[in-house]
């Protein structure tokens, strides 16, 4: 029983950290959001290196064979300095997915992959600059073409539909369902960071933010406010990293609901507490806004997850 | 107490009614804050002139219907019943207008307000400052005296001012006195956007809509032909527009009914997939009726001589947070496709600025707690 | 178009007022909790004389034939000053359910009634001292005696289980489903009532209590706190008085879901800014706070309404 | 990072289920806030006791196990999933014994702690005064040096002593240096509640149980030897209480847990009838897991030699708000029936004093916003 991170893996998190915010991750996130991916491109080469894309590879197959603990760990970084790129997809969902240990290689060597999971996840990221693309449907996993482009709430989620590739066969595949799972619980390590970075900004901002006389942090209101994100995502980081440990789909939801309430709830405060100036695009905290409003339906709507938890509680109903 | 409307109502309801119907465009126009767009809403409020629909409660002489503030309104329950397009002359019509009709001279009467009333001039606000959100009073931009030129040089920054990245004239409160504090030594000036030294940058918002801009001034030249109310007097010249902005004109109830009432449509065809909602959207629709009714009981008191007072506070906490929370729901009907490009995302993003603008529900707060319940004002306040 | 009372109905509403200020309904109701009626029949009978039992009942049957309009300022007065017995019952419910002139007469000059109607209201209130008890069923309005006695939160709710008398034969009766929304209509203002109440008494409470050297209500927490209180209830109250002016019942569950609420918000928020104090019995606010948590769910719970708001949107599903 | 147990905490976990099993009341205790039920639940300490389980944690020479903090935690989710009565020495076993382990002398330890954990001596907390709630740091009781006797005269009243009405000693502090102001000046006393010129007036609760009192001091002697800690060093003393109490000691997960399984239960049976409710049981079930794991990563931190720090505030914020939740939802669950007397009812009633007690839950928020956050003080503690 000993439920905080070792010191391999506060390193591993402490390395991310420095890499990220030596990189101009929000220059490569605006440019990705005007359809120019090679900041991005750079930053997951960098990241490919540090081995982020393989750790749940298996080692023979060219991965770290890391446990989903350093999967979250990556995930909340990603998350805090808002790195573009579907990362979900080919970090978390296909590496469960897949089973050719050529793919699985290429994956682990930075090779970009998307997919599309109707009816959760009916748009492919970045469909068209990825190398592997897929259709999961019917319990099959098929090769993909990008299709028609939809833009949303987070310019740096660019969204596709994909139509499987007429000579598609299904791939020989792993597991389905534990790749969804490992995709949200990504996604909730990831509403976790930008938690955590909207909180951060926001403190900052109003010990020096003055209004009638007075940083505003010292208004009653808002560290009330503040506090209640603080305490938000401190009981939704556990359910994060207990789902890592135990993999039970329950867990995964409970994870994935928490974070994404606690995410939110940093967002509206956020935007709150920063006034008209956190409603522009061109103020960064708006990156984090509009990407934790797109992530909390992501992979899984808060709705079906509180489903999926009380059917596993009470039973089928 | 009552809620019937009287026979005239009846027929004026009938008459918007039957005219909206007619026409409102069928496609939805382009965002106002996009250039063609703009434009496009400039158009509709010339054909809203034209029928004496833009301004129904101005006098006759200036496009208006001298409607009754019933008959107000039961025009804007119309008005969004019908899914009209949004007012791009909203600001103008709405904050200026009250404004130039109490303190205006007739001169600078006839000068703005027909035009303003056919779409031709759109007026922008121009309240804010970088360091003067909340805290309107701490405004720093100036108003220094020409007398040569029989008028005031502005000089300074304001911000967060919707649609001026294409109005034609803005208003808002310069220091023409630098050695008065706070709320004394303000003055209202009216200036053209393109006037020489004046800098319009428009600001794109979280969609990425240039809602608002800021405005640079230069030794900006305005005569006090151009000046609203007596100099020094701009503060209590610009509270009643503070007032109306908060409370009843923005926000009237059609738009919160119309909006429940597409929930609802939208919880027919997507309230299986999400039955959790259900709660959420009858709390929306009876907040919606809640905030039509109380507005009935406000337009009975104005009707009767009284005033809004601290009542505008109560108003914009209630209908900025209905507003938020009818999008929230629409979204979570909408499951995976929320994040979509939808009017329903258009809808949340603009519901969003509710509590932050017009004064911060904060603030609202801060004024329901101490001028309606009494409660002590802030230490800092009371203590300097 | 004049949504707001008559000078006829402010001074109703006055009268009553300065009735109920002189009388002593806490000591009234604390004895009624006690089983000592006596204070609390006396101050029935006071208001009886007010007309306020027959406001329902047409003039020819010796009632008012006043409004549901009138009946809402009186239970907003009655829930103001806890003013204990089976006021919706006898007042509200009975006079809409029963047709016979002579009970109507009876229950006007000051008769006590009660009824149970379950599911709903699968109680009686002091169905012991009521003379005219009826069991609301199938359509048909029985003759009842009480039954088993329970005890709740609110111990002046002196609960009984009813069953019908053996000879009982059903009365003629009025419309059912109307003294439903009648006493679902007078149980949102008894909720506003006692939220005005809650309001009021802690806003006088934190003005003098004093902590760290600042009257409480100089916190900004608190100052919020009871902002957002007198918002609900000033948003509620339209809608109580809307529907008592339609008698929709879709407007009178949307009147009920609104005041309980409010009134909730009211108690929770009272109880937090009295502190360990309002957490006792002895101290009146007491009183308030558990009828608000009995009134929310009598005569029909939130949830009840809020489905007979959304099934009459929709159309039954 | 991981949450096994080891073999000996298995070992341990099922030697506590077991014993549990068999050793639980079937019937509940009657409450310990009357008199009747207080006994009840002196007993059931005394059968605890005689199996080691009234306080696992202690040394063996005290009734204890020398159970570790995970062991702890294990005892207290076997103690509560088995349905085990209230704990009425929980005042003492967590808030004081703690203080006399650090500050007790060896007589003090040996003379108040096996009555302690045997639940012969119960004790009662008296913190708070009328005028001292969460300014704890205000209070004016007096402990007058009293040289002869060698020892101090209390006088004052303290409040909302929980248990007082029928325990047997009292702990709290007094002010013994009239002229030292706050939290100086302050001394922690042990006084039996019997004393001469003690008086204990029992206050009833919003269920009308006497769950509290007030406890008035005139000329109450009491010698050096019931003195805690050195004198005026109490408020130092004393904090290391309001720590555990605020944080891991009085609620433990197990406690949530147990609950959030039993809503559960009770949506099976009621849920039909109110399926708007689905979502609110979810998220008490996720919260109570949610606290569960947080406890667990306390744990870890302590058991590594870390301390709470004002993670015991964002502790109490949590579980006090998921209590209340909780129970409303069950209430809800209830429907017609909710206001009926029930353990729910009383569970609900109970949770509503949790935002208060033990510091409340906006003194709680303060201290997350000021120390955790660093966010500035209030105006009034910075400026005087």
């Amino acid at each position: 029983m000993k439920f905080e991170l070792t010191e391999d893996q506060r390193d591993f998190a402490a390395s991310l950290d420095s890499l990220l915010a030596a990189s101009d991750t929000v220059a490569a996130a605006r440019a990705w959001a005007d359809d120019d991916t090679t900041p991005g491109r750079a930053l997951w080469g960098r990241l490919a290196e540090q081995g982020v894309n393989g750790l749940l590879i298996p080692e023979d197959a060219g991965g770290l064979g890391a446990s989903a603990v350093e999967l979250v760990i990556a995930f909340e970084a990603l998350g805090r300095y808002a790195v573009p790129g579907p990362w979900v997809e080919s970090a978390a969902f296909l590496p469960a997915a897949v089973a050719s240990p050529e793919l699985l290689g290429a994956l682990a060597d930075g090779a970009v992959g998307s997919v599309a999971t109707p009816p959760h996840t009916p748009y492919a990221l970045d469909a068209d600059v990825a190398e592997h693309l897929f259709l999961a449907a019917d319990g099959l996993l098929a090769s993909a073409v990008p299709g028609e482009r939809r833009t949303g709430v987070d310019r740096t989620r660019r969204l596709f539909r994909v139509t499987p590739t007429t000579d598609s066969t299904s791939h020989e595949i792993g597991d389905l369902a534990a790749a969804f799972d490992l995709a949200a619980l990504a996604t909730a390590a990831q509403l976790l960071g930008c938690g955590e970075r909207l909180l951060a900004d926001s403190v900052s901002y109003v010990k020096q933010r003055r209004q009638f006389g007075r940083e505003i942090g010292s208004y009653q209101a808002i560290k009330h406010a503040l506090a209640d994100v603080r305490i938000a995502l401190d009981f939704a980081r556990p359910l994060v990293q207990g789902a890592a440990l135990s993999l039970e789909p329950r867990e995964v939801s409970a994870a994935k609901v928490a974070a994404a309430d606690a995410a939110y709830l940093a967002s509206r405060t956020a935007l709150q507490v920063h006034g008209a100036i956190g409603y522009t695009a061109e103020f960064d905290l708006s990156l984090w806004i509009t990407k934790v409003r797109a992530l909390v339906t992501a992979w899984g709507t808060p709705a079906h997850h509180r489903a999926r938890i009380l059917d596993s509680l009470v039973g089928a109903r | 107490m009552d809620l019937t409307l009287s026979e005239s109502e009846l027929a004026f309801q009938a008459e918007a009614r039957e005219w909206l119907a007619a026409n409102v465009p069928a496609e939805p126009l382009p965002s106002m804050d996009t250039e063609a767009g703009f434009r496009a809403h400039q158009e509709w409020e010339a054909t809203l002139a034209a029928a004496r629909w833009s301004v129904v409660s101005w006098p006759r002489e200036h496009h208006g219907r001298e409607a009754s503030l019933v008959e107000w309104v039961i025009f804007e329950e119309e008005y969004y019943r019908a899914g009209a397009p949004g007012r791009v002359s909203q600001n103008g019509i709405f904050l200026l207008a009250p404004i130039l009709f109490d303190h205006g001279t007739p001169e600078q009467q006839a000068r703005f307000l027909p035009s303003m009333a056919t779409g031709e001039q759109v007026w922008a606000q121009a309240w804010s400052e970088p360091e003067a959100g909340s805290d309107l009073a701490s405004l720093k931009s100036t108003a220094t005296r020409d007398e040569a030129r029989g008028g005031w040089l502005l000089n300074g920054q304001k911000t967060w001012s919707s649609r001026a990245s294409f109005a034609h004239w803005g208003f808002g409160l310069f220091r023409s006195d630098p050695t008065a504090q706070r709320h004394q030594g303000l003055t209202y000036f009216l200036f053209p956007l393109d006037a020489e030294g004046v800098t319009v940058r428009p600001i794109a918002q979280l969609d990425g809509e240039a809602g608002f801009a800021e405005i640079f001034f230069s030794d900006v030249f305005v005569p006090d032909s151009d000046v609203l109310g007596a100099p020094g007097d701009g503060w209590r010249v610009a509270m009643s527009t503070a007032g109306n902005e908060r409370g009843l004109s923005l926000r009237s109830p059609g738009r919160f009914c119309a909006a429940a009432d597409r929930l609802v449509e939208l919880w027919r065809s997507h309230g299986d997939g999400v039955p959790s909602a259900a709660d959420a959207v009858v709390d929306a629709w009876i907040k919606a009726q809640a905030y039509r009714l109380y507005t009935w009981g406000t337009v009975t008191r104005l009707a009767a001589g009284g005033d809004m007072g601290a009542a505008g506070s109560v108003n914009k906490v209630f209908w900025s947070e209905l507003d938020i929370a009818l999008h929230e729901t629409a979204l979570d009907l909408l499951g995976p496709e929320a994040e979509l490009d939808s009017s329903w995302l258009d809808g949340y993003t603009f519901s969003l600025s509710g509590p932050i603008y017009a004064g911060t529900n904060e603030i609202q707060r801060n004024i329901v707690a101490e001028r309606i319940l009494g409660l002590p004002r802030e230490i800092k306040a009371a203590g300097r």
